[in-house]
């Protein structure tokens, strides 16, 4: 399916909310194996899109993620602002040809491997990208796979990121960016339909 | 949570301007950023490498306090425990080049690593020559290829101090990259912890020790170690760390530089405690130090604990050690 | 009570030694005390008025930290918050006398009064020339010809950085004693606590607050101070400090110096902060900053706070406060 | 009366002991009014005698009181070291001239005015030395009598040592410098009766 510009546009700004809402739980989250800022960082990203957004509105589906992009490369820092950042920065030059939704969030996920040097198994936000990726692909996607992909980082040991430094002890936890690619997702759903 | 504070959000913008407006002999801001670079007399006539490091803040006083003649040229303030933007690194580099190439000192954790790339990325689209070394020095951390390897800690102050020394006897960028990474592959550091940090947007302590538990291995974000023991007194958690760092080094001859570093909220008083057990327990080892620091260079906010870092150095880095750097902490 | 000691009667020699030890290229014990002396190539041709200071052990750096060209000659270190011994303090003094006499800094205790006192007479049974000024810098406490008078805390420093200086510079015992007076009538400080020391012989805190409390105008011993409120905001924090210290000036022309001093387990990230806002309330109040500094330099053991030191100062004393001096921690 | 070199000796290692036993008592006396040591200090001192005492036995009560005050000197510091020593190195002096106990004791109370600058009712160790002086000139010493002087100090507002920086608030405590007078004085009360 096509990702139009106004879908797109409720789907970052729903995403915003949801990151604002949860942000505590996002802190709680990488508190327990990583060093406790993942919600900051997001809702610090979120509050940037926000503002951004509402400076100027993007003309074209592509510009939307490249504003977004750029909010979340200048304010979030930390590992998660470069990964959603280079993310939505890939996928913003590929809606330049291309508005294939499964697509996108393809270019997405590899724009995160690139950076982050990663892979899926490695209880990273690619176990969420990657499987929402593939569910796309195979032409749908609902709350509940998202929550499905989410949940099996709990049982991962991580090997990339901060929560790697834990090794065993990093399983038996959600990991957060996959907890916030999840709120992405869910948004997502909601404005494509289940 | 008590803490001398206005609000979360402003907390490191605020830092930064108290640190400038307290120095600003030896550092100013870079405008629109949280990033610092030298402002002293000697550095606009300067002809050397420029030499960014920065990372989360929560570090203190690494890295902005070791902004100067003979060590940093400008450091980048991310928020708490969080890595710099890759636009406040781009400023920085832009800010410090003066057409020898800029080198770039990043500690070890997947969000610094990444940041530090993107500004390289943006500085070379520049045409602005960059280098990177990645400090590695926590040996409490396995390393492996299917890891994010070890983590970047104390030892990364001794780095800057040799490279921002080298770099003002006028190596080339990539003298100071080889450079970079022998005394990284030399630097090896443990740290302990008997109270975690509280991250003022978290508002407790990362995680919780009973009152006779003390945490081995941790790193500077609350990171957890790989065991928690019985509180022991200073000399025997000297021994085991002295024992772990020594047995890393498959040669035990030559000299060693030894730092002795407070996470925060450890007086200086247990340091200097802890500092005559180690050097009796290098003694027993036999191993001969040559040069010593004690103090609180790369903390972890108001984590109570401390690290030992040891490096097997050349004579050359004792003399770069040694030589006096401008700086507000070094 | 976790600390990172062996045990606790021996807590003050074996500090002195690790602080010796890692600086063996600045200062070296007294053979037979816990006192420190210059051990610099330069201190054996130093034809100088000698500098001694010292007190109880627990607020380190001060004042071994600051033994070296430029300030301190000799720092006698008593036992954890007491001063130490005439005997102590007698074999420092001899230690430093090139003949010119020796000044005796002391902070305003009756403990250190009396010892530094007995041992005053016993260097003057030898002939030795002594003077001493006495630091009472804590205006939180009521000066009154029926008391203790005002104690002696971080304002000490400065006077040491200020004396150590112009005793380099040659001047006379006699004058020493008269700038050191002048000095001191200037220099006014006001201390906060989020919480108290634990001094290791007790095993817990001096005093409670509960989560939410700090108290105004403690000492660095963890002696109470004149009101308990609720945590505030850095901002007010300051100004409540800047207001009640400024007021103490009658003449508020001129330059001033600042000071805002790290009480052991506060960070240095809080305590750029509170520079921050330290800077603008002065400013608000018109007040000229000609120097300023910051930093854990007078601790109270792991004491969460913070203090505040104003000084009016003359501008000789500014160059004096500048000038580069050769120990651990200045 | 007069005071033997038995009888001295007996009381300074009655007192040691008395300090050995209450040094937790003393400093926790220390930490509500003062700083918290008193007690280890005066363990210090404690020790000191002891050592002192058992490498040379004084041949005279002067040489006794002489070794007891260099022990205190030497070991003690804080305000308590020079106040004890100056007390005990002054009786040490008129005790070569005069046995008298009430008029050493005397002696010894001058002292610590001398040194400390100070009087009665400033809620030092002087309110019990001074009591003690007075009522052994006036024939007898009992514990109730010491227990009486170190009593008053618990109303008493300190104008002198670390308790006067609490102003009124040093009031409704003892004085821990007081204590270990009394623990001093109770020895005395045990070798020459009650
Ligand atoms: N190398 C990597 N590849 C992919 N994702 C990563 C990588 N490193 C970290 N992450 C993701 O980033 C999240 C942490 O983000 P955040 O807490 O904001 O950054 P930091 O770890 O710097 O504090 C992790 O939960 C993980 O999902
Ligand atoms: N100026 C003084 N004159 C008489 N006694 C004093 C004076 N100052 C202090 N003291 C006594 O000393 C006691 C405290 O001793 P200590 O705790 O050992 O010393 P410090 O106060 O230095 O910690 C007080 O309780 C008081 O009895
Ligand atoms: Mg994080
Ligand atoms: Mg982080
Ligand atoms: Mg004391
Ligand atoms: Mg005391």
């Amino acid at each position: 399916m096509q990702l139009t510009l106004d879908e797109a546009t409720k789907w970052i700004n729903s995403f915003v909310e949801k990151i604002e809402h949860n942000s505590a739980t996002l802190n709680e989250l990488d508190t327990a194996i990583g060093d406790g800022d993942h919600g900051t960082n997001m809702d610090r990203g979120a509050k940037a899109i926000s503002e951004a957004l509402s400076k100027k509105s993007p003309e074209n589906l592509s510009e939307l993620l490249k504003t977004t992009a750029f909010a979340m490369i200048q304010k979030v820092g930390g590992a998660s602002g470069p990964l959603y950042g280079t993310a939505l920065l890939d996928m913003s030059k590929a809606a330049k040809e291309n508005d294939d939704l499964a697509a996108l969030v393809q270019v997405g996920a590899d724009g995160i491997k690139r950076r982050g040097q990663s892979d899926v198994k490695m209880k990273t936000m690619i176990d969420v990208w990657q499987p929402v990726a593939d569910d796309l692909q195979a032409g749908s996607l609902s709350t509940d796979q998202v929550t499905a992909a989410l949940n099996s980082t709990k049982d991962m040991v991580a090997t990339k990121g901060r929560a790697s430094y834990l090794e065993e002890k990093s399983a038996g936890h959600l990991d957060p960016g996959s907890q916030s690619s999840a709120y992405l997702f869910e948004s997502l759903v909601e404005v494509i339909g289940g | 949570m008590k803490k001398i504070i206005n609000n979360v959000e402003n907390i490191v913008p605020e830092m930064v301007s108290g640190l400038v407006r307290s120095n600003s002999d030896l550092v100013e801001e870079i405008p629109g950023t949280t990033a610092v670079v030298r402002a002293d007399a000697k550095f606009a006539s300067a002809d050397q490498v420029g030499i960014v490091s920065g990372g989360g803040s929560g570090h203190e006083p690494l890295h902005a306090g070791f902004v100067g003649d003979g060590m940093l040229s400008a450091a980048v303030a991310g928020e708490v425990f969080t890595s710099p933007t890759p636009d406040q690194i781009y400023e920085a580099i832009k800010a410090v080049d003066k057409g020898k190439g800029v080198l770039l000192i990043v500690k070890n954790y997947s969000g610094d690593v990444m940041n530090f790339d993107m500004a390289k990325e943006m500085a070379e689209a520049e045409d602005i020559k960059i280098g990177t070394v990645i400090v590695d020095d926590d040996i409490s951390v396995e390393n492996s290829e299917f890891t994010q390897g070890k983590r970047g800690v104390a030892g990364t102050v001794l780095v800057e101090k040799i490279l921002g020394a080298a770099a003002r006897a006028g190596k080339s960028l990539e003298d100071l990259v080889n450079l970079g990474k022998s005394v990284i592959n030399n630097t090896k550091t443990i740290g302990i912890a008997l109270k975690a940090a509280t991250v003022p947007a978290v508002g407790h302590p990362g995680f919780d020790l009973k009152d006779d538990e003390i945490e081995f291995g941790i790193g500077i974000h609350n990171e957890r170690g790989y065991s928690v023991e019985k509180i022991q007194p200073s000399k025997q958690l000297s021994e085991e760390l002295v024992a772990k760092i020594i047995d890393e080094f498959d040669d035990k001859t030559g000299k060693f530089a030894v730092l002795i570093n407070g996470m925060g909220g450890t007086p200086l008083m247990e340091q200097y405690i802890f500092a005559n057990d180690t050097f009796d327990n290098l003694k027993a080892k036999n191993i001969d130090v040559g040069y010593s620091r004690v103090g609180n260079m790369v903390t972890s906010l108001d984590m109570v604990g401390i690290s030992l870092t040891i490096m097997k150095v050349e004579p050359q880095w004792i003399d770069w050690l040694n030589e006096p750097a401008t700086t507000i902490a070094w």
